[in-house]
C-alpha cells in the first residue's frame, strides 16, 4: 500500500518539478508558461484526433521499448533497436511493393511477418557474434544501426525509389484505422497484444523465468543447467524481431513509405523507455505513452506558443531527468530506510 | 503567440465554418507557418527558406511561425497542429514533405499549402518549383569558365531529386563551356556535418586538383568553403542566397540566387484573394525567382561578360538544347 | 592490559532489521578477541562499522580513550585499524602486488616505485611467513593464497588492530596453523586481533577472550580459560547442542559414476586435473581431501557436466557420457552444491521461492505444458514447506536471497539440491562459512541422503569435515589422485602427508 | 586519373585520417576515463554538441580559439554534472542519463545559438585555430606533414594516449582509479574515496568530451550548426570497446574509423557511379569485420554500469 503510494507520488512530483523548471525557462524567453502548458495539455488530450495522434506516436515507441526490455531481461544490451526497426520496414516495403498477386489483409500479414523475421535476423547478428566470437554487443549493434540506415538510404534513392523524390513507393495496403475520427490504426492493438504476450512469457512461463535468471546471473544459470548461450541468442532474435515488427507496423500504419529519417531515434528512445519502465512490459507501455503525450503535446505547445523547438526538447529531457532521479532517489538505501522508519512499526528483531 | 485559439478545436475532418467566414472579413490577420526537417539556423537551405518566408510575410502582412528539426514522423502532426491553430498558409520547403502535405491538405480543405520543389497541384496545394536545371546550368557554366585546372567539384547532402538534377546540369553546362572539364562529386550523407564537407573538399582539391566547387548541402557547404580557403585560387559558388551580399569571402566567386520569397508572395496574395490552388509557380530566370548574385573580384571582367551571356541563353532556353 | 577500543551501545538497522542492537565491546591491547555467533548474528556488521564501511544508526566508539567518528575506511586506516573481510576484497583484474598497494599513500611520489615497494612487501611477508606470489593475477592464485594476500594488505598498512572476519573458512588445517603463527607474532608485538570463526576448536586455541553475539545482541564476554566448547555453543544458539558422530559404511558394488583417466587442463598446470580415475557407489560418501587449489573445482565441474574433459571417459550408471551439459547431468539425477553459492549456486536478485524451483520449474509438479502455465499456488505452497523443512530464515519466500545470511543461502541450495532426490550429490565446501548449528544441519542432511542410497562426492578443504563424513577418502594433489583410503579409522598422518604432496 | 597508390594520395589520406580521428580520439578517451571508474556514459554526443556550441560562442566573442576550447571543457563539465549527480549519488540508470543528455544538450545548444545569432543565410564564422607545425619534425617527408603540422589540440589528443597509459599503469592514482571500475567496494575498503573519484571521472569525461566538441567548431571548422557532431559520440563509445578499454587500443580504433571514413570519401569522389550509401558503410562494416576476425572476449571494467552504494551488499 505504502509502496503503491510512493510509486505514484514520486513520478507525479518529478514531472511537476520538470514543468516548473520548464516554466521558468519559458518565462525567461518571454513566453507565458500557463498558456504554453494549456497547449501542451490540449495537444495531447483535447480532441479525439489529438488523443489519436498520441496513440499513434506511442506505437513505435512501445515496440522499441519492448525490444529493449526483452533483451535487457536476458542481460544482453541490444542498442540496435533502430537498425532492427529499419530493417523490418525495409523488408516489408520490399515485399509489399514487389509481391504480385496478393493483396489485402494477406499481404499485410505476409509483409509484417517478413518484417518481423528481418528484424530478428538483424538482431541475431550481434547475438551470434557475441556467443561465438565474444564480441561486445553494444558496439556491434551500434555499427549495424548505421549500416541499416545507409542500406535503407540506398534503397529509397536507388532500387526502390519511386518517382522524383528519394523515397520508396507507398505500401499497397495500409493497416486499417480503428476509429473514423482519428488516424489510430490497428498497430496499437498489435502492440498491446504483444505487450501482454511478453508480459505473460516473462513472468508466467518457465522459459521466461529462465531467461530472467540468465539475465541476472549467467554463471549460476549455467551451473543450474540453463542453456545460457541459447537464451542469449534467443533474446537477441526476439528483441530484434519485436523491433522489426515495430518498423513494419509503423510503415503500414503511419508512414506508408520509406524516406530519409524513417525510424530515426526510436532505438535509443526504446532503451530509455524500457529502463524508465523498470524493464517491465506494462511499465514500458506506460512510459512510451508518457513520451508520446509529451511529444504530441509538445508539438502543439510549440506551434501554439511559438517558442523555439529546442525549448520543448529541453523540457522533455528534464522530465526524463526528474522522473528517473525521483525513482532512483526513493530507492536509495538511506531513503528506503527513512520511509520504513516512518511507515512501519518500529522494533523488529533480526531474523 | 497565437491569440485566437478558441475557434481551433475543430476535428480533423472539418475545420469549423466560422473560420472560413472569418477569413473573408478584411481585418483578418493572416498567418503563415513553415515546417523544416533541418535547422533554420543552418546558414543554408533552412535559413534561406525561412528568410524567404519572413520577407514575403512582411510584404503581405502575414504573421509567421516555424517548427524546425522535425523528424519524418512529425511532419504531418505538426502541420495538423498549425491547421488546427488557425493558420492560413503552411509552407513546406522541400519535396520530402509531399506525402505529409497531401495527407493533411486532404483533411483541411480550408488551409492552404505551399510545397517548395513539389509537383502537386490540388485545390489547396500549390507547388513552388524553382528550376533546378537552370540553377545547375548557371553554376556549371560559371565553374567551367573559371576553372583553370579543368577539374570542378560538387557536394550533395542527400540524394534529393533536385540535387541530382543540379549535379547533372552542372556537369553538362561545365562541359559545354569547356569540353575538357572533369566533374567530381560526393555526398556527405548529411546537411549538417560541416566537418565532413571540409574533408570532401580537401580531398577533391588535393587529389583531383579541383579548383571550383558548387554544393547543395547547407551547412556542409560552409565546411567545404573552409577547406577551399586554405588554398590559393580555389573557389566556391554559393546558393541559394546571395552569399557575397551578406558576408565577405575570399572563396565565394558568385552565387546562384533563388528567390523563394517572390514565389511565396504570389501564394500569399492568392490566399488573400481567395484564388488559391491548382497551380505550380515556376521559378526561373525569366520571372526573377532565379538570378545571378554578386560577383567577387576574382572573376575577371571577360569571364563575367561571357557568363552573363550564357545566363541569357539559359533564360532563353537556348544554352543546351535537349 | 590497557583498553584499546571500546564500542558502546552500537545499533545498526538495515531497513526494518536490527543487525546490531546496543552492542558493547571492549578490545584490549595485545589480545585476541573472538566474536562468536550464529550466521546473521551481526558479527560482520559490527566490524564493518568499526572499519568505517557502515555508519552505525546510534552508538559511539572510543579508540585509545578518545571518542572517534570513523566515517570511512581511510579514517580507520589512519587510526591503525585493518580488516580482512569475510568476502574477499580483491580486485580480480589486478595482480597481488597491485592489490596490496591499492590506496596506500606511504610515500608522496606519484609513480609506483615497484622494486622498492616489492622489497618491503616481501620482507613483511617473510617476517610473518606469508608466502605469496607477488606478480600473479588474483585469478591465478588459490583461495588460501588470496587469504594471505588479504592479511598482507592489512599488515602493509600498518594495522595495530587487525580484524579477521572468518579468515579460516577457506583454509586447510596446515594453512590455519600458518595463520595462527601470524596472529601470535602480532600479539607478541602488542597488536590486537579481532577474530571471527565458527570453528570451536580454533576459537579455543587462539582466543584470549570471547564475546558472544546472538541475534544482534551482545550476550556475554568470557575468558577463554574459564569456559569450554559446550558452554560457548549453548550461549551462541541459545540452547544445548548435541554433537553427532556418523557411522561409516563400506562401498557397495553398484557404481553410480565412474571416471576413467579424466584430464582437464585449462590455463596453467596448477589449474587442471590429470588422469583421474574414481568410482562412487550407491549409498557412500567419497571425500576428496586436499589443499584448496589442487584441481578440486575442476573435478566437481567435470562430474556435473559444467566443463568437458579433454581426455578420458565418464560412465553414469554404467553408460558412457557422450555430451557434457549440466542439464543432462541434472536430468540424470545429479545434484551439485557448488563451491561459491553466490556466484554459482544462487541468483542473488531472485527470491527465495524462485531459487528453490530454479531447476525443477518445468517438472509437471510446478507447471503445465512444458512450462507454458505455472502453478503459482503450488510453487508458493512448496516454497513455504521448504522454508519450514530446511529452517530457512527469511522474512518471506519472496525476499531476495542476496539479502540473506550465508547460512540461510546455503540452506536454499541444499533444499533445492536434496529435494530432487539425487542419486549422486556433488557437494563442494558445503559448510564453508556456516555456523555450528547450520553445519550440523548440513551434515545431517548429507548423511541422510547417503542413507537413502545417494552417492556423494564431498569436496572440502576442512579436513575435519572430510574425516567426519567420508566413507572413503581420496586425496588430491596437483590435479591427481594420490591415494584412496578407507574412511573408517583412516591413517590421518599418512593422508596429511599425501595432501602436502609427500606421499611415497 | 591518378593511381590509387600515388604517394600524394597516401599522404593526403593519412593526413585526413589524423584529422578525422582526432575528435573521436579525444572523446573516446573521455569515455575511457568514465568507464574505468565504472560509469558508462552514452551522452557523449550531447556533451560534444554543447562543447561545440560554447567553444564556438566564446571563440566568436573573444576571437581566441584557445579560449573556445577552454569554454568547451568547462561547459562539458557543467553538462556532465547532471549525469554525475544522478548516477553517482542517486545510483540511477546510467544509460538513461546518457540518453537524457543526448536530448537535453543539443537542444540547449540550438536554443542558445538561435538566441545569440538569430537566423542568417550564412553560418556565422569565428576564428579558426591556426596550425602550429612542429619545427624540424615537420620536415620529414610525408610523415612530417601527416603528423607534425596540426593545431595544438591534435598534438594534445595524441599525447594524451601515452599519458593516459602512464596514468593507469604506472601511477598510484591510476591504480586506485582503475580499482573503482573493477570493484568499488574493495576500493572503498582500501581507503579510496569512491564517490570523489567517480566525480573526478565525470569531470575528466566532461572536459575531454567538451574539448572534443569544441575542437570541431574552433579547430576543425569555424562554424557551428545544429548537428555538427553527427554521431561522433557514438563512434567514440564504440572505439572504447573496440580498443578494449586501453588507451593504445582506443587510439587504434579511432584511427581505424578515421582511416576508413577518409578512404570512403575518396572512393566516392573517384567513383561517382557507386551509390554513396554503400561506400559510407565501409567504416562500420570494416569495424565489424576487424572485430569478428580478431574476436574480443574482454568485458571491460567489472563494475561498469552498476550503481555503487557503500552499505549495500
Ligand atoms: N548491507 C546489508 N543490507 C541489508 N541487510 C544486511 C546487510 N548486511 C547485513 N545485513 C543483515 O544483518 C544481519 C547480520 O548480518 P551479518 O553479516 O553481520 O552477520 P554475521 O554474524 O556476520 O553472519 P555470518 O556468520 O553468516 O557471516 C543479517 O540479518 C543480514 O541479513
Ligand atoms: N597453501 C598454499 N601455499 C602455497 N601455495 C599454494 C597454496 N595453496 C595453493 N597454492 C598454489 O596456488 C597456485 C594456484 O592455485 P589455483 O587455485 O589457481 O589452482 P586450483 O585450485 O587447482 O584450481 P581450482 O581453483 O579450480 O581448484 C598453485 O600454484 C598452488 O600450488
Ligand atoms: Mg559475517
Ligand atoms: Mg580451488
Amino acid at each position: 500500500m505504502k509502496n503503491m503510494l510512493i510509486k505514484i507520488f514520486v513520478p507525479v512530483i518529478s514531472v511537476l518539478c520538470s514543468f516548473i523548471i520548464g516554466a521558468i525557462l519559458i518565462t525567461i524567453i518571454g513566453g507565458n508558461p500557463m498558456e504554453a502548458y494549456t497547449y501542451l495539455f490540449k495537444g495531447a488530450f483535447c480532441t479525439p484526433a489529438n488523443i489519436g495522434e498520441t496513440v499513434i506516436k506511442a506505437v513505435p515507441l512501445i515496440f522499441t521499448g519492448l525490444a529493449a526490455t526483452f533483451a535487457y531481461k536476458c542481460g544482453v544490451f541490444n542498442l540496435g533497436g533502430e537498425g532492427q526497426f529499419v530493417m523490418g520496414a525495409v523488408v516489408s516495403i520490399w515485399i509489399s511493393t514487389t509481391l504480385k498477386g496478393i493483396t489485402g489483409i494477406p499481404l499485410i500479414i505476409i509483409s509484417l511477418t517478413l518484417g518481423t523475421i528481418a528484424g530478428g535476423i538483424w538482431g541475431a547478428i550481434p547475438g551470434i557474434l557475441k556467443i561465438t566470437r565474444g564480441l561486445n554487443e553494444i558496439i556491434v549493434s551500434i555499427m549495424l544501426n548505421y549500416v541499416a540506415i545507409l542500406f535503407m538510404g540506398y534503397l529509397y534513392t536507388g532500387p526502390l525509389r519511386e518517382g522524383n523524390v528519394p523515397q520508396t513507393a507507398s505500401v499497397p495496403v495500409k493497416l486499417g484505422r480503428i476509429f473514423s475520427q482519428s488516424r489510430v490504426h490497428y498497430g496499437i492493438v498489435i502492440a498491446l497484444i504483444l505487450t501482454l504476450i511478453i508480459y505473460y512469457f516473462l513472468f508466467y512461463t518457465s522459459k521466461g523465468f529462465k531467461l530472467r535468471a540468465v539475465g541476472l546471473n549467467q554463471i549460476a544459470s549455467q551451473f543450474n543447467g540453463l542453456p545460457v548461450k541459447k537464451f542469449m541468442l534467443f533474446s537477441f532474435i526476439i528483441s530484434g524481431a519485436i523491433a522489426g515488427l515495430g518498423g513494419s507496423v509503423e510503415l503500414h500504419g503511419t508512414q506508408f513509405r520509406l524516406m530519409s529519417g524513417f525510424g530515426q531515434g526510436y532505438g535509443f528512445d526504446g532503451v530509455a523507455i524500457a529502463l524508465i519502465g523498470q524493464l517491465n512490459p506494462i511499465g514500458t507501455v506506460l512510459v512510451a505513452y508518457l513520451f508520446a503525450i509529451l511529444r504530441t503535446g509538445a508539438t502543439t505547445m510549440q506551434v501554439g506558443s511559438g517558442m523555439p523547438t529546442s525549448v520543448i526538447d529541453i523540457i522533455q529531457a528534464l522530465v526524463i531527468v526528474f522522473a528517473v532521479a525521483g525513482s532512483a532517489f526513493i530507492n536509495l538505501p538511506k531513503i528506503r530506510q527513512f520511509f520504513s522508519n516512518v511507515f512501519s512499526k518500529p522494533r523488529k528483531e533480526p531474523l | 503567440a497565437s491569440s485566437n485559439s478558441t475557434s481551433t478545436t475543430g476535428s480533423t475532418s472539418q475545420v469549423e465554418s466560422d473560420d472560413v467566414s472569418e477569413s473573408e472579413t478584411e481585418d483578418k490577420t493572416y498567418k503563415v507557418a513553415m515546417i523544416l526537417d533541418s535547422s533554420i539556423s543552418d546558414g543554408g537551405w533552412g535559413a534561406a527558406c525561412y528568410n524567404a518566408m519572413i520577407t514575403a510575410a512582411e510584404k503581405c502582412g502575414f504573421e509567421t511561425q516555424y517548427t524546425d528539426n522535425l523528424t519524418t514522423a512529425d511532419f504531418a502532426p505538426t502541420m495538423r497542429s498549425y491547421a488546427d491553430m488557425g493558420f492560413d498558409l503552411i509552407f513546406a520547403p522541400g519535396n520530402q514533405y509531399t506525402d505529409a502535405v497531401k495527407e493533411v491538405a486532404a483533411d483541411y480543405p480550408n488551409v492552404y499549402f505551399a510545397l517548395l520543389n513539389g509537383t502537386v497541384e490540388t485545390d489547396n496545394i500549390v507547388s513552388l518549383l524553382p528550376d533546378a536545371q537552370q540553377i545547375g546550368y548557371m553554376a556549371g557554366a560559371l565553374a567551367g569558365l573559371m576553372s583553370k585546372t579543368n577539374s570542378i567539384g560538387f557536394i550533395g547532402g542527400m540524394e534529393l531529386d533536385t540535387t541530382k538534377i543540379k549535379l547533372e546540369s552542372y556537369e553538362k553546362a561545365a562541359k559545354a563551356v569547356n569540353s575538357n572539364i572533369q566533374v567530381y562529386s560526393a555526398y556527405a550523407g548529411s546537411f549538417s556535418d560541416s566537418a565532413k564537407g571540409k574533408e570532401i573538399a580537401d580531398s577533391m582539391v588535393t587529389m583531383n586538383d579541383v579548383d571550383v566547387m558548387f554544393g547543395d548541402a547547407s551547412a556542409v557547404d560552409s565546411g567545404a568553403r573552409e577547406a577551399l580557403s586554405n588554398y590559393e585560387n580555389r573557389y566556391d559558388i554559393g546558393q541559394p542566397s546571395d552569399l557575397l551580399a551578406i558576408q565577405e569571402s575570399d572563396v565565394v566567386i558568385g552565387s546562384v540566387v533563388t528567390d523563394n520569397a517572390a514565389m511565396l508572395e504570389i501564394c500569399m496574395e492568392d490566399v488573400k484573394k481567395g484564388t488559391y490552388g491548382n497551380k505550380t509557380i515556376y521559378g526561373d530566370l525569366s520571372n526573377g525567382a532565379i538570378s545571378v548574385g554578386t560577383f567577387s573580384d576574382d572573376v575577371p571582367e571577360d569571364i563575367k561578360e561571357k557568363y552573363l551571356e550564357i545566363v541569357e541563353q539559359i533564360k532563353e532556353g537556348t544554352f543546351i538544347e535537349e | 592490559m590497557r583498553e584499546l577500543l571500546v564500542m558502546k551501545n552500537i545499533t545498526k538497522k538495515f531497513g526494518d532489521i536490527y543487525a546490531n542492537k546496543d552492542i558493547n565491546l571492549i578490545i584490549r591491547e595485545g589480545e585476541v578477541h573472538t566474536l562468536l555467533g550464529e550466521n546473521g548474528a551481526g558479527k560482520s556488521t559490527l566490524m564493518n562499522i568499526l572499519i568505517g564501511l557502515y555508519q552505525p544508526t546510534s552508538g559511539s566508539i572510543y579508540y585509545r580513550g578518545k571518542k572517534v567518528k570513523i566515517d570511512s575506511p581511510s579514517k580507520a586506516m589512519k587510526l591503525g585499524i585493518g580488516m580482512v573481510h569475510q568476502h574477499f576484497m580483491l580486485v580480480e583484474a589486478m595482480t597481488v602486488f597491485e592489490n596490496i598497494i591499492l590506496g596506500v599513500t606511504k610515500d608522496s611520489s606519484i609513480f609506483i616505485k615497484k622494486d622498492r615497494i616489492k622489497k618491503d612487501i616481501l620482507e613483511l611477508a617473510s617476517k610473518y611467513g606469508l608466502n605469496v606470489e607477488i606478480d600473479k593475477p588474483i585469478t591465478e592464485i588459490s583461495v588460501g593464497e588470496q587469504q594471505r594476500v588479504e592479511i598482507l594488505k592489512a599488515l602493509y598498512r600498518g594495522a595495530e588492530l587487525l580484524i579477521l572476519d572468518e579468515p579460516t573458512a577457506a583454509l586447510t588445517d596446515i594453512e590455519v596453523e600458518g595463520l595462527f603463527r601470524v596472529i601470535k607474532k602480532l600479539i607478541s608485538e602488542k597488536k590486537s586481533v579481532v577474530f571471527i570463526s565458527h570453528k570451536m576448536r580454533e576459537v579455543l586455541e587462539i582466543s584470549d577472550r570471547i564475546t558472544i553475539l546472538r541475534m544482534g545482541h551482545t550476550i556475554k564476554t568470557l575468558d577463554k580459560n574459564k569456559t569450554n566448547a559446550e558452554e560457548l555453543a549453548a550461549l551462541m544458539i541459545g540452547k544445548k547442542m548435541v554433537s553427532s558422530k556418523y557411522k561409516k559404511v563400506s562401498k557397495t558394488k553398484e557404481n553410480i559414476i565412474a571416471l576413467e583417466h579424466i584430464s582437464f587442463n585449462k590455463e596453467s598446470k596448477h589449474n587442471g586435473i590429470k588422469d583421474i580415475s574414481l568410482t562412487v557407489g550407491k549409498g557412500e560418501i567419497l571425500g576428496i581431501a586436499g589443499v584448496d587449489g589442487n584441481g578440486q573445482s575442476q573435478l566437481a565441474q567435470v562430474v556435473t557436466g559444467v566443463i568437458t574433459p579433454h581426455e578420458g571417459n565418464i560412465y553414469l550408471y554404467g553408460k558412457k557420457v557422450a555430451q557434457f551439459d549440466p542439464n543432462d547431468f541434472i536430468n540424470s539425477n545429479i545434484s551439485h552444491i557448488p563451491e561459491d553459492r553466490n556466484k554459482m549456486g544462487l541468483i542473488g536478485d531472485m527470491s527465495v521461492k524462485e531459487n528453490l524451483i530454479l531447476k525443477s520449474i518445468e517438472k509437471s509438479k510446478f507447471s503445465l505444458k512444458k512450462g507454458l502455465f505455472l502453478k503459482k499456488k503450488i510453487i508458493n505452497q512448496y516454497s513455504n514447506e521448504m522454508k519450514k523443512k530446511y529452517d530457512i530464515r527469511c522474512s518471506s519466500i519472496d525476499q531476495e536471497v542476496r539479502n540473506l545470511s550465508g547460512g540461510n543461502q546455503q540452506k536454499i541450495v541444499l533444499a533445492r539440491e536434496l529435494e530432487m532426490e539425487p542419486e549422486l550429490l556433488v557437494a563442494v565446501h558445503p559448510t564453508r562459512g556456516l555456523d555450528i548449528g547450520a553445519t550440523k544441519y548440513v551434515h545431517d542432511k548429507i548423511i541422510s541422503a547417503r542413507d537413502k542410497g545417494c552417492g556423494v562426492i564431498l569436496i572440502s578443504a576442512d579436513f575435519d569435515e572430510i574425516l567426519k563424513l567420508s566413507d572413503r577418502i581420496a586425496v588430491m594433489f596437483e590435479g591427481q589422485i594420490v591415494g584412496i583410503y578407507s574412511g573408517d579409522n583412516p591413517p590421518i598422518d599418512e593422508i596429511s602427508l599425501a595432501m602436502a604432496g609427500k606421499a611415497e | 586519373m591518378e593511381t590509387v597508390f600515388d604517394i600524394i594520395f597516401i599522404q593526403e589520406l593519412l593526413l585526413s585520417t589524423v584529422r578525422m580521428a582526432t575528435p573521436i580520439l579525444i572523446v573516446a578517451l573521455a569515455e575511457l576515463y568514465s568507464e574505468r571508474a565504472g560509469l558508462v556514459n552514452i551522452g557523449l554526443d550531447g556533451i560534444m554538441t554543447f562543447g561545440a556550441l560554447s567553444g564556438f560562442l566564446i571563440c566568436y566573442i573573444t576571437g581566441n580559439p584557445y579560449l573556445g576550447i577552454l569554454a568547451g571543457a568547462i561547459s562539458g563539465i557543467l553538462i556532465n554534472m547532471i549525469y554525475a549527480f544522478c548516477t553517482i549519488h542517486l545510483g540511477a540508470e546510467q544509460i538513461v542519463y546518457g540518453m537524457a543528455i543526448n536530448i537535453f544538450a543539443p537542444a540547449l545548444a540550438s536554443f542558445i545559438y538561435k538566441i545569440y545569432f538569430g537566423i542568417s543565410s550564412t553560418l556565422v564564422q569565428a576564428t579558426l585555430m591556426k596550425t602550429v607545425p612542429i619545427p624540424i619534425l615537420n620536415k620529414i617527408p610525408v610523415l612530417g606533414v601527416v603528423f607534425f603540422n596540426h593545431t595544438p589540440i591534435v598534438y594534445i589528443a595524441y599525447l594524451l594516449v601515452p599519458l593516459t597509459y602512464v596514468f593507469f599503469s604506472k601511477t598510484k592514482l591510476g591504480l586506485n582509479y582503475k580499482a573503482i571500475g573493477e570493484f568499488p567496494k574493495a576500493a572503498e575498503s582500501m581507503g579510496i574515496n569512491v564517490m570523489l573519484n567517480k566525480y573526478i571521472a565525470c569531470i575528466i569525461c566532461g572536459i575531454l568530451a567538451g574539448i572534443g566538441g569544441a575542437y570541431l567548431t574552433t579547430a576543425y571548422i569555424s562554424t557551428y550548426s545544429d548537428g555538427v557532431v553527427a554521431g561522433r559520440g557514438f563512434i567514440a563509445l564504440s572505439a572504447v570497446i573496440f580498443g578494449r578499454w586501453m588507451p593504445g587500443g582506443v587510439l587504434l580504433a579511432a584511427l581505424l574509423f578515421g582511416f576508413t571514413d577518409a578512404l570512403q570519401l575518396r572512393l566516392q569522389v573517384m567513383s561517382s557511379g557507386t551509390p554513396y550509401q554503400l561506400l559510407a558503410m565501409i567504416p562500420y562494416l570494416s569495424t565489424l569485420f576487424v572485430l569478428a576476425f580478431f574476436g574480443i572476449k574482454k568485458a571491460g571494467p567489472k563494475a561498469n554500469g552498476k550503481p555503487y552504494f557503500r552499505e549495500e551488499r
